[in-house]
């Protein structure tokens, strides 16, 4: 069965209550979760206002970007994306060249920490844009901030983080085998999975190995280092990719190297073709966070504050949607999943169509 | 400023491709000449022996074979495809981003475009053939240096790859497509047989036809290969339009074994496919590009890296590998033949035609 | 060899009435962005004959040439018949396909690959599917013996001697098509490159091409040759024909005369300098092809040197200049022991070095007149600046000395050989050596010119330098140089000077020990 | 297989530098030489005037100007050493990760290594110049063809930036090197000035000493210059240790004006560099690798990219952009070349091969 857990008996490492507990976690999440909340608006929009959007060239960036574009287009607000190259010089001329033409909100997708962007953020400060952001690069922005809002933040891929741990503890009945696969590159923005993710293996009394890989390698070099790792570490029995894009390939080079039915895959934010696999049962199981619904959450925030909300600890940091997905519970497979709700609520609570 | 170079007492020739006076030693078949052409096989036998010694279990498995050739299989197509361009004295700089673009519209299309997997497949390959064609154009009508012309069509081309991707993972690709790279026909992974028979084709109209005798003379010296009769023009073009057609294949190979195409694909496989092509210029038949020494010097840095990996060894360590044994073997062939045949060198280099 | 006839490409000579002239050009003109190169030329020439195509530097004979071979395009009004077929002018094709062959200065061979490759190259693989090597070479050998031409296919083109490489060139413009067609074979200065020993080599083939009925245009600086080889001449003269004559009514003087629209008086022989000082002394020199020589060339000395090819006369010069490793010996300038390691220390220590590859290694066809001649000692104004204008002036004078009047700033390549011949010349005169190397120096130099370069070489002399020539041609030898050194098998043989020094005597040094003389023979 | 290149009857030089027989015609200052020498500059204004009238207030503005001159520095300073190289006849690949490794050794030298800024700084720079000589060192001695050797460098490098950023981002850097990057004096961005300054050195150098001339004939003709009594050994290797040290100095600049680098930077700067040099020799000096032609090529490229981003063009308009500026501006130089320098007379590039 491509389900989680069962098999988990008290014999491993993992004291009974910790493997109990993670389980119900995850059915409590395999479940269809209900539809996300947002608040009714306090008042009317402004229309007409230019809503600046600073993103990347990644698809997980382009799938927030295009459902952030149609947030803005529902309130009629023109909005103007500025797509960063990936590098730190890239983004600060983005950042410049957004503030030449200074838009009346922002919203930004950190690709460095905002400390690259300090004299970019005052700036617009002093020209009292409002400025929120998604995803924040390391940083834990506060009410005292330079920026007014934040999504997708800590807590939300910490949380996914927990769930991949989770969903290894109960299937496994201990955290031990385990091997986590990241970019040391991208840590800024990954660390919260890791530590999330490592807290819950630890709970059970083991620590997950971790693999180094380059996220430039997606689809050719990393599968064989995956399989290479795995081979070089037989007993390893799950990895936990902290990116589903990077999974990209691995399956089949599993296949090859015949380790398809000794190791099982687990990651988050997935793609369509993840879920397919998680359905197909080559990937074994993936966790769903909010993606394209943070291009809503952050034209929501900018609309509040245009109204002169004042933002509180609240803004920061919100919990948000998740999803275990398993063989059993994935529906469609055609395109990576939508946040439940989104974007009706958020029209709902604009009151607009 | 001083510098070693003082003592080079003979002009430096960085036009002509690594060992290319070896070939004479290597023909006359001096001692020195046949260790300097089978070196690689020597190196990769050792590697072998090394990593077999160090981690056996894992190391002397088939899964470690057949694992790397189906993980090179890819790389193979595409650089020997890009020895054809080389051979006739091309430098086809855009092949890496020929074949991600390639991966990303067979992708697009099957996927989100809605259309079959065959037609799909058909069309990506046709449109890299076109690149191909559009690059011999700009080098050998237009007659621009072909680094510049291809760099210009990397650019053109990541433009296009974005375009058509959408900056979004394509997939999951119609299994038909899967199937045609994953299939294992008695538990030999299919992909190793296309690179076989890619390769064979190559080294058949490289090696024993006209076509590719003249494409190399193209390559050596074009004004005397014109004067010849050779249409240098036209083989010159024909080169760039075959790197264009097997970067194509390869991409739409890649999009099958993997599945799901991101907008990036495709880089990654410039440095590894112009390393392994001159890497192969001091193999088997040195001073010459030719196919069974790309591959051979493909294997061979696959095989060191695939070692180091089961080590454990982190990343960094397989890209200093990669750079090393580059470094050195070239190093090794250079030096070896100019010992080889020390007195005619020079003489070479001062101009034999001299009377 | 087979002997059935397979059609000529293309329409070519059929149906040609015997007595139609090989070729008939009327009125054909060529202008260069630079000026006139062609104007209103008419030549005809007679079927089975040699006719020699003769002028100075410049004077555009292979302007001509590379007008019939569709290199260049005529302007506009010219017209040609070959056999009495139209021919249209500017086609590479249409001369093919009209039994028109050529051989150009540059021999259009390719050095890396072998002999079999160079022949089938252009046209005649078996379009079998697969090529076979074996075949190819037996094809290639069947083509060389049609023409008696005895060289190993095998053979790297790099490994073949001038005088060969020519040979294997002819061939292959000729083909193999084993056609009864006449053709008409354009051959530029094929004797630049070769040693008077191995010119037979050459000879032979042209006479029996004459005899087989075709018809033979040749380009020559070598008036012995001339009368040697050719039966009708054609003298240009600023790309204008002067005359159109047989040889038979022609003599040494009056041809020149025809060329230079001047007579020219002869050199006279340079007072030998016994008691001159010595400026360098070489002992024991070993490396590339010389085993062993000693040298010594006084102030004011004019010292030729020859030899059969290999026998290491071209190679002693690149020692002298630290062009190519020194295994032994040693070498002192005005006493003093120097170590000249390569040819900066040379240049250094005021040795020059022209060497006879023009094309490849003494100048960058590239590059302007003026960048070409200060290369070896780049002028450098107040604070080390070098500007154009300073360069301009400091290059004037040398160009005007060696009677060349193009700009100083066009580039090389657009200069004719010979006049490319005296740039190099140029360069070498301005640092004003102590010791000057050159090989052939007048290699593809008109008569009149080989008499500036001679004059100037003595000038040089004249000043304090010595100078060492290398030259294949006898008569050069003979009238130039004080003292001649012959050299065979890498050591120095015989030295000729005074009385003894004469174009018989030097050949029957040379050919003392002659392989090569023998090849082909 | 039949192909556009029949019609071209001369042979192909890929080996020559794009417009190189175009000298003739410029220095003949043919009207059409003329108008090819500043294609450049008219582009450049076209393309200024035409962004000027769609997006005026943002485009014709003071910060447009100082953004694209300061966001080019980098790029001109480590174009401008990449010049060295390329007159002396190499092509130093590994320049871009040069660059990239002397940004991550001065960054982490002055956060984690808790070193002085300045000696953080030179260090780097030093290391950079001694990569610049390995280059040479295996170029012009054991002659290796100049793209193996920097492709190889280029993965030793990437594998030691890699360790040396223990694959994080470092940052930020201290205020010293941050000012030194983003200091205005008199409201002029400083970096501007460091570009400046480097091209004048450079400009005088290649331009204007014997060390220069040398370089280019070293490139020319290594053997003919070579017997004039150039040492082309020991120019050839000082052009790659200037590539190297521009590099490094480009990389610390690069840390110092972003505060805190990654490890993935440096290879970006690839593409731009060589494409801006490729560029330059068909502008002001056609044929030949030039400073000013270069810079041109840069500052035009980067006016058209701010204008399209202005325009609010997303990411692959400005690639393609890039991609089709430099592949129609060689095609033009390159043919008006041919035309101006042939007077539509010579059917083939003479070159090489003038009689
Ligand atoms: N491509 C060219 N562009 C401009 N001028 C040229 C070109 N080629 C030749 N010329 C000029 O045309 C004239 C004739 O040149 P040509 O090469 O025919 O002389 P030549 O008779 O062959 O001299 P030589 O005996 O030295 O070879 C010369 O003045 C030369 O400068
Ligand atoms: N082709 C040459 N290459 C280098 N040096 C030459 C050359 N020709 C002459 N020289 C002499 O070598 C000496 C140094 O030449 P250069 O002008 O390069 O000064 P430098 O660069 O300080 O010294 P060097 O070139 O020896 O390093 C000068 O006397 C110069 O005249
Ligand atoms: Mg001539
Ligand atoms: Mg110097």
């Amino acid at each position: 069965t491509n389900g989680v857990g069962g098999d988990g008996d008290g014999s491993s490492s993992g004291s009974k209550e910790v493997v109990a507990a993670a389980q119900e976690r995850v059915d409590a999440m395999s479940v269809e979760q209900p539809p996300i909340e947002v608040a009714p608006l306090p008042g009317a929009v402004e229309k007409g206002l230019t809503y600046g959007f600073i993103t990347c060239p990644l698809p997980v960036c382009r799938t927030v970007t295009d459902a952030s574009v149609k947030a803005a287009e529902a309130l009629g607000w023109e909005s103007k994306q500025v797509e960063t190259e990936m590098t730190p010089e890239g983004y600060v001329a983005a950042w410049d060249q957004l503030l030449q033409d200074p838009p009346d909100v922002i919203a930004f997708i950190p690709f460095a920490p905002d400390t690259i962007v300090e004299k970019q953020l005052a700036k617009a400060a002093d020209l009292g844009i409002p400025v929120v952001s998604i995803a924040p690069a390391g940083d834990r922005p506060s009410k005292d901030g330079p920026v007014s809002a934040s999504y997708n933040g800590y807590p939300e891929l910490r949380e996914s983080g927990a769930l991949m741990g989770d969903v290894i503890v109960a299937d496994g009945g201990s955290g031990s085998n385990t091997v986590f696969v990241w970019d040391p590159a991208l840590s800024a923005i990954w660390n919260p999975i890791k530590d999330g993710f490592e807290e819950q293996i630890k709970k059970a009394g083991d620590k997950p190995q971790v693999l180094e890989v380059s996220a430039s390698g997606i689809g050719t070099a990393l599968p064989g280092q995956v399989v290479s790792y795995l081979q070089a570490h037989p007993e390893i029995k799950y990895v936990a990719f902290a990116l589903a894009d990077m999974t990209v390939g691995v399956p089949e080079a599993l296949q090859t190297a015949d380790l398809a039915d000794t190791v099982k895959i687990t990651s988050r934010a997935p793609q369509a073709a993840n879920l397919a696999n998680v359905k197909k049962g080559t990937e074994w199981t993936t966790i769903g966070e909010e993606i394209e619904s943070n291009g809503w959450r952050v034209v929501d925030g900018l609309a509040r504050l245009s109204l002169g909300a004042t933002p509180d600890d609240q803004w920061f940091e919100p919990g948000g949607w998740h999803q275990v997905f398993t063989g059993d519970n994935v529906t469609q497979t055609d395109e990576s999943p939508v946040t439940p709700g989104s974007p009706d609520v958020f029209l709902a609570a604009w009151n607009v169509s | 400023m001083t510098s070693p170079a003082d003592t080079a007492a003979e002009p430096v020739e960085t036009a002509s491709i690594p060992a290319s006076t070896s070939r004479r030693s290597a023909r006359g078949g001096g001692s020195g000449g046949l260790l300097l052409r089978f070196s690689g096989l020597y190196i990769w036998a050792a590697i072998i022996v090394v990593f077999g010694a160090l981690v056996p279990q894992t190391f002397l498995t088939v899964q470690t074979a057949t694992g790397i050739a189906t993980n090179e299989a890819v790389t193979i197509i595409v650089a020997v495809g890009l020895l054809f361009s080389l051979a006739a004295g091309g430098f086809d700089l855009s092949m890496a981003q020929n074949l991600g673009f390639a991966a990303v519209v067979v992708a697009t299309l099957s996927t989100v475009g809605g259309h079959g997997p065959w037609f799909s497949a058909l069309v990506a390959i046709a449109l890299s053939t076109a690149v191909g064609a559009i690059n011999g154009f700009f080098v050998s009508v237009i007659r621009i240096n072909s680094l510049i012309a291809t760099l210009a069509m990397t650019s053109i081309l990541l433009a296009a790859t974005r375009l058509v991707s959408g900056q979004q993972f394509r997939g999951p690709l119609p299994d038909a497509l899967r199937e045609t790279s994953n299939a294992e026909p008695a538990g030999v992974p299919i992909l190793v047989l296309y690179a076989l028979i890619v390769a064979a084709a190559a080294w058949y109209l490289l090696e024993h036809t006209p076509f590719g005798r003249r494409l190399y003379a193209t390559g050596a010296n074009p004004e005397a290969a014109f004067l010849a009769g050779v249409r240098t023009g036209r083989h010159l073009f024909a080169s760039f339009v075959i790197t264009g057609f097997a970067a194509g294949l390869a991409g739409v190979l890649l999009a099958g074994k993997i599945g799901s195409v991101g907008p990036d694909i495709g880089p990654s496989y410039l440095l590894p496919s112009f390393a392994a092509c001159f890497l192969g210029t001091t193999q088997l038949k040195p001073g010459k590009f030719n196919v069974w020494g790309t591959i051979l010097s493909i294997l061979l840095l696959a095989t060191g890296v695939k070692g180091l990996q089961l080590l454990g060894g982190e990343q960094w360590i397989t890209d200093a590998f990669n750079g090393l044994a580059l470094l050195t073997a070239v190093s090794v062939a250079v030096v070896s033949a100019r010992r080889a045949q020390s007195g005619r060198t020079v003489r070479r280099s001062t101009g034999r035609s001299a009377p | 060899m087979d002997v059935t006839t397979s059609a000529p490409r293309g329409a070519g000579p059929r149906g040609a009435s015997a007595s139609a002239p090989a070729l008939k050009v009327q009125g054909l003109s060529k202008t260069f962005p630079g000026g006139k190169g062609l104007r209103d030329v008419d030549i005809e020439i007679a079927p089975g004959t040699v006719r020699a195509l003769l002028g100075q530097n410049g004077c555009g004979k292979s302007t001509f040439i590379k007008v019939l071979a569709g290199v260049y395009q005529p302007d506009a009004g010219a017209t040609a018949e070959v056999l009495g077929n139209e021919l249209s002018l500017g086609s590479s094709r249409g001369a093919r396909e009209a039994g028109l062959r050529f051989i150009h200065q540059d021999l259009g061979l390719i050095s890396t690959l072998d002999v079999t490759d160079n022949l089938s190259l252009g046209s005649s693989y078996a379009n079998t599917g697969w090529l076979s090597g074996s075949r190819e070479r037996r094809r290639a050998q069947r083509l060389l013996d049609r023409y008696g031409i005895e060289i190993d296919v095998r053979q790297r083109l790099d490994h073949l001697s001038p005088a060969e490489q020519t040979l294997v060139a002819i061939a292959r413009a000729l083909g193999d098509d084993d056609s009864s067609a006449p053709r008409l074979i354009v051959l530029d200065e094929p004797t630049a490159a070769l040693q008077s020993a191995e010119v037979a080599l050459l000879f032979g083939l042209i006479e029996r091409l004459k005899a087989e009925g075709n018809t033979v245009m040749y380009v020559s600086h070598r008036l012995d040759e001339v009368f040697a080889i050719a039966d009708d001449v054609t003298v240009l003269r600023d790309g204008a024909v002067v005359a159109n004559r047989p040889v038979a009514e022609l003599d040494h003087d009056s041809l020149v005369e025809l060329i230079l629209g001047r007579t020219v008086e002869g050199i006279e022989p340079g007072q030998v300098h016994r008691d001159a000082p010595i400026v360098l002394e070489a002992r024991d020199l070993c490396g590339a092809t010389v085993e062993t020589a000693d040298l010594t060339l006084g102030r004011g000395e004019i010292v030729g040197i020859t030899g059969l090819l290999g026998s290491g006369y071209e190679d002693l010069l690149f020692l002298l200049a630290g062009a190519k490793p020194r295994e032994r010996g040693t070498i002192e300038l005005d006493g003093q022991l120097v170590e000249i390691a390569d040819p900066h220390a040379a240049v250094g220590h005021g040795i020059a070095f022209a060497p006879a590859d023009r094309k490849r290694l003494s100048s960058i066809q590239g590059w302007s007149l003026r960048e070409n001649i200060t290369l070896p000692r780049v002028p450098t104004g107040a604070g080390r600046w070098l500007g154009g204008r300073a360069e301009h002036r400091d290059v004037k004078p040398w160009l005007e000395l060696v009677r060349v009047r193009h700009s100083a700033n066009s580039l090389l390549s657009t200069l004719s050989g010979g006049n490319q011949q005296r740039v190099v010349l140029a360069r070498w005169l301005r640092i004003d050596a102590k010791v000057l190397l050159l090989q052939e120096p007048t290699s593809g130099v008109d008569t009149g010119a080989k008499h500036d370069i001679y004059v100037a070489l003595r000038e040089a002399a004249a000043g304090g330098a010595a100078v060492l020539f290398s030259s294949s041609d006898p008569e050069e030898l003979a009238a130039v140089a004080d003292r001649v050194i012959v050299m065979s098998d890498g050591a120095v043989t015989t030295e000729l000077s005074g009385g003894s020094l004469t174009v018989d005597n030097l050949i029957r040094a040379s050919l003392a020990v002659a392989p090569q003389g023998e090849r082909a023979s």
